[in-house]
């Protein structure tokens, strides 16, 4: 049957490329599901039947590692970059600090308890002491998804997302985003994890091992992603 | 006086259409089968159901003209419902006090020791009597010093005995206040013993109208008191049959001759009629 | 450690929620007791919708009308305010999720009272607001009672909508049910037990006591 | 033959404690106060409710034997309830054939014949009169062939004249199933019609047992008969007064002396004894 | 492009958790109409939770309870049973939370039923059961209905509870109201607005359906 991967909010439109360029080149189906890392985590722990789970982070994929889930240790895929977003009218990349510091609406990020790139938003708040004025603004997605949606619907003011959504084809022409300087934040090292059901479902790991080929790399590359 | 002319359409096949006068200070009885209309008439003069047209003059001011309506909150009409409506969570002084002015407090506890439910002042509806209700209802009714009292059939649900007790206090109260009052009764005695004026209604009309005497007297009482009796048992007795009839509460038998007899079973109907009637000695 | 604020906060939005409820939907509880309209089947539809409709819709509709940039956000700005992400936004949705449960018992109980009431206050010179203040309200106190605490009971059981307006920020929108949600996503089973049984006996006795009252009250009825 | 006899406790006051004996085939009447256990009586011996102790013997069957009962779906009775307990979803053929054996097709037909319902065969009970559901519900409890036929108040719902008919036509059923029966009802002439037992119930205990005629007629009918009459109106008549009193349907005008008339007022109560009583003659 | 799969999964399991609802729901509704022991004031109250209880919080115990490491998990597995992120673990919890919306309609209608039909079928000879389905549940057919519809419509509208169990998995618990929250969250709205759409307007048929059926019967009965 399709290969079920559990894929981290953060990677939805790059990995639904992915799943295409695979399907096309093997034949072999693809069944996404998309969410936090950790809800993808706890269902996982409690049973889930994916076979692949691609993490926003390497943490998480060690905990299931640890929790004997996997059937061999993760691997990295792709190291995140984070982009602060907005679709107001008055965002100034040059300035984005001081415009932020100034600016009165919602921020939004992923829940830093269930998803990394909230944690390491969090992180560069700290770093640019910009964490008194924009703390008490901040508003949490459950996931990065939701956090960006929010930043799109005009919910909130501005947003620190992942790169790869800003650079999606859905997302061309919403809004103005700047690069966070990768100094400010932890790297954000994406792993992959084979899980136990993927015992049962050879082509589990045939999807695993194309997440290292030259086509799949060219793919995160085009969403932002660094390669390691 | 008050003086109306009403129409009001009640179903296709039925229209209510009536003109009267009431005399002031007076109780204007309505009789008429079911569904001739007599809620409906009540409903009309407090304002609770709209006319067609019309017209209603309560002592020179205009309650209803054409389609004009003036709302039941400015008619001071005092209505008695059948089922009284009094109001569950409120004891008898709160009912009663419910529509009466706010100044009017002496008036609440006049009609308290009028009524006789001074002792039960704090009692809430439910825990008082048919009779009790009906009187806190007709209370209720007054203590909004109404310039119209409407009864609906205030008394048909009460037995006798409390029904007899309770016309006399009504006919006691309604000239104390000495309020112009439209009562619907089907109980003969008690329209004669209250009204002065009977309206009779048939399919919305008014098809007869006077004192009580014009309308139920003229030529209808005889010298002989028709019966209606139950055959209970049929024995031979000598050359006649001994019957067992009952009517009202009591039995009695009588002799038939066979011709007489003829067709009758256990059970049969026997229409019979009275002769000399007196009256039975009064006890004590 | 627990933390009580989610638990705190949930008890100040359903109480909120309940006491506007009161206000909006006891009225509109009695326009739909005693209106004939030919569009009253309508608007009893759409107070039951609620119970009904999935959160993630009416959260993804009232997330679109109330973002700054929508119609209704934009013309609620001119006037400072802001219900997205904000206690009063939560406020407003859980009104409408819980509306059902205020205006149908209280409306069945106010069209079951008899008409008679209502007119021997009218005779008695009260006007409508009077009587249905001072007359039906009274006369249907059981209805009232479980009409509030039915409204409390599920404004604290609200998620998806929370979820998909509330943005998770302490102290304004991490209620309980967020709360449980985030620690068992972040593996914190112990936390989340201990919300989930308070949540959870608060619901049972809630649920009994209108049960019981019910019971009460048809007693008192026979 | 039917024995039984049965204690079960109705409150901390009261129990019923009876035990009687109803010759098969025939009608077995009970009368008593609202409260004396009539109900409960019909339903111990249906089985919808149990007995805290007693015997119930039908036919040489034992239903009831101290604590043990056997269930109503065993017992082949047939019971009427007060409000017929028609099924509303069937119509009048699915209801008589519902307790009818399997094979019983024929007497369902033959039961519809009887009663008249046949032309009604395909109607629902809410279609129905109130004297059409009654015979429904008698037709039903005979279907299932009862060994013991149990009414409660079956005809105290309609008007004398329905009444009166649908008594001939219970009888005539009654007598062509030859079923044992026990009939609740408060009317006199009722029980004499149809019963050749009576059991008067007080307070959860028989009072008074044996015949119609013994029970009711015992030194109780008397030569002249006892009304009650009310006073209309009240007029001078040369010495006398002419006071017009109303009984029963019909009003009369008869003359009393001045004592007599003593404390009369309007609405008063007056007791009369009538002496010729003779029976208005049958038109036609 | 909308892909069909949520709806038709919603009305799958809509018509599952319906179908077996009638199985269950209706026998303990008859058990509550007629029932006067001490404990069926506590299995009312239990029977009517979901309306009140978070799902975050029902689903996290669910969660727990089909986990193949917990107890109900554990000894399901022996027969080779997974409740968890499959079709018949949603349709178990989907069961649980629209329980009152069978029950409760079916076991007012029942206890209004007079006594006398019942027992008139028992001395006719009909069992209990023969009675309950012949005579009692043909009786109560427009609340049977109105039951019916409202666990399907309920069931439609169910979000908080398939998130937490389900996994979000096409074809197996991807249910139209999670769609909408994906394709939200992936900000394709002209997607969320069709499936909203459809899911609005079917509520909205359902809710206006048991509105008039209701009042038709009223209409009947009086
Ligand atoms: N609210 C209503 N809607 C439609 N028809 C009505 C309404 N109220 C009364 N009617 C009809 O109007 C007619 C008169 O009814 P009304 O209640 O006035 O009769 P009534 O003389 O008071 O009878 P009763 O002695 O039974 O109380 C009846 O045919 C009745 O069916
Ligand atoms: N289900 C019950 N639970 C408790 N008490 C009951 C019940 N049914 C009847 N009773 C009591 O038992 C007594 C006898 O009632 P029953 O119904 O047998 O009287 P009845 O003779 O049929 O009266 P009626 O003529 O009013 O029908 C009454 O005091 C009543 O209150
Ligand atoms: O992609 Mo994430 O795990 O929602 O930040
Ligand atoms: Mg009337
Ligand atoms: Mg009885």
């Amino acid at each position: 049957g399709p290969v079920k991967v559990a894929v981290a909010a953060n990677v939805q439109y790059a990995f639904a490329d992915i799943a295409t360029a695979f399907t096309r080149d093997t034949g072999v189906a693809v069944e996404p599901s998309y969410a936090s890392s950790g809800k993808i985590a706890t269902q996982v722990l409690a049973g889930a039947p994916f076979e692949l789970f691609l993490s926003a982070d390497d943490e998480t994929p060690r905990k299931l590692a640890a929790a004997s889930q996997t059937v061999q240790p993760p691997k990295t895929y792709a190291l995140g970059a984070l982009v602060l977003w907005s679709t107001d009218n008055s965002f100034d990349g040059k300035q984005w600090q001081n415009w932020l510091k100034a600016a009165s609406g919602k921020v939004a990020i992923a829940n830093p308890q269930t998803a990394p790139y909230g944690a390491e938003a969090l992180r560069v708040l700290d770093y640019y002491k910009l964490a008194d004025s924009v703390k008490p603004r901040l508003v949490q997605g459950d996931n990065i998804a939701q956090a960006a949606q929010f930043v799109d619907s005009g919910a909130a003011q501005a947003g620190f997302v992942a790169k790869a959504l800003v650079l999606a084809p859905q997302m061309q022409g919403k809004g103005r985003w700047v690069d966070v300087p990768e100094q400010s934040h932890q790297p954000i090292v994406q792993d992959m994890a084979l899980l136990k059901p993927a015992a049962a479902n050879p082509d589990a790991r045939k999807l695993f091992d194309y997440l290292s080929s030259p086509a799949a790399r060219a793919i995160l590359q085009r969403y932002g992603y660094r390669l390691p | 006086m008050i003086r109306f002319q009403l129409q009001k359409r009640l179903s296709p096949q039925m229209a209510l259409d009536v003109a009267a006068t009431l005399p002031a200070g007076r109780i204007t009885a309505i009789t008429g089968d079911s569904g001739a209309g007599k809620t409906t008439l009540l409903r009309l003069l407090a304002g609770l159901t709209d006319a067609d047209s019309g017209s209603l003059q309560v002592a020179g001011e205009c309650w209803i003209n054409g389609r004009h309506s003036l709302p039941p909150q400015q008619r001071h009409v005092g209505m008695v419902f059948q089922d009284y409506a009094l109001f569950p969570h409120l004891d008898v002084r709160g009912n009663i006090a419910f529509g009466a002015a706010a100044g009017d407090a002496a008036l609440v506890e006049e009609l308290l020791t009028l009524t006789g439910l001074a002792p039960h002042a704090a009692q809430r509806p439910a825990q008082l009597s048919g009779g009790q209700r009906q009187r806190v209802a007709l209370a209720r009714a007054l203590a909004r010093r109404p310039r119209l009292l409407l009864l609906d059939e205030p008394l048909s649900a009460l037995d006798p005995a409390l029904r007899s007790r309770l016309q006399d206090e009504l006919l006691q109260l309604q000239q104390r206040f000495a309020v112009t009052t439209l009562l619907v009764s089907h109980d003969i005695p008690e329209v004669f013993k209250l009204a002065s004026q009977v309206l009779q209604l048939s399919q919305g009309r008014i098809v007869r109208q006077g004192s009580p005497a014009e309308v139920y007297l003229q030529g209808n009482a005889a010298d002989r008191l028709r019966l209606n009796a139950t055959v209970l048992a049929i024995q031979p007795a000598d050359l006649l049959w001994r019957v067992t009839v009952q009517s009202g509460g009591s039995m009695v038998d009588i002799l038939l001759d066979a011709e007489e007899v003829a067709g009758l079973r256990v059970g049969s109907q026997l229409p019979l009629l009275a002769g000399t009637l007196c009256p039975l000695p009064q006890p004590g | 450690m627990i933390d009580l604020q989610p638990l705190w906060l949930t008890a100040r939005l359903a109480a909120t929620t309940t006491a506007i409820l009161l206000l909006l939907g006891v009225p509109l509880a009695g326009w739909l007791a005693h209106s004939r309209r030919w569009y009253k089947p309508l608007l009893e539809t759409l107070v039951a919708m609620p119970l009904v409709l999935p959160p993630s819709v009416l959260g993804f509709y009232l997330l679109l009308a109330f973002a700054p940039t929508g119609p209704l956000g934009q013309w609620l700005q001119r006037f400072d305010i802001r219900l997205l992400f904000s206690f009063s936004g939560l406020v407003v949705g859980s009104v409408l999720f819980s509306l059902p449960f205020m205006v149908q018992p209280v409306a069945a109980a106010l069209s079951s009272l008899p008409d008679s009431l209502r007119e021997a206050a009218y005779t008695l010179g009260k006007s409508r607001l009077h009587t249905f203040v001072r007359v039906e309200l009274p006369c249907i106190r059981p209805a009232l009672v479980a009409g509030m605490v039915m409204s409390f009971a599920h404004t604290v059981g609200e998620f998806g909508l929370v979820l998909m307006l509330g943005g998770n920020i302490p102290g304004v929108s991490r209620v309980a049910s967020i709360a449980i949600y985030n620690e068992v996503e972040a593996l914190n089973y112990a936390t989340a037990h201990v919300y989930a049984a308070v949540l959870c006996s608060f619901s049972f006795l809630v649920v009994l006591a209108v049960n019981l009252l019910r019971r009460h009250g048809e007693r008192l009825a026979a």
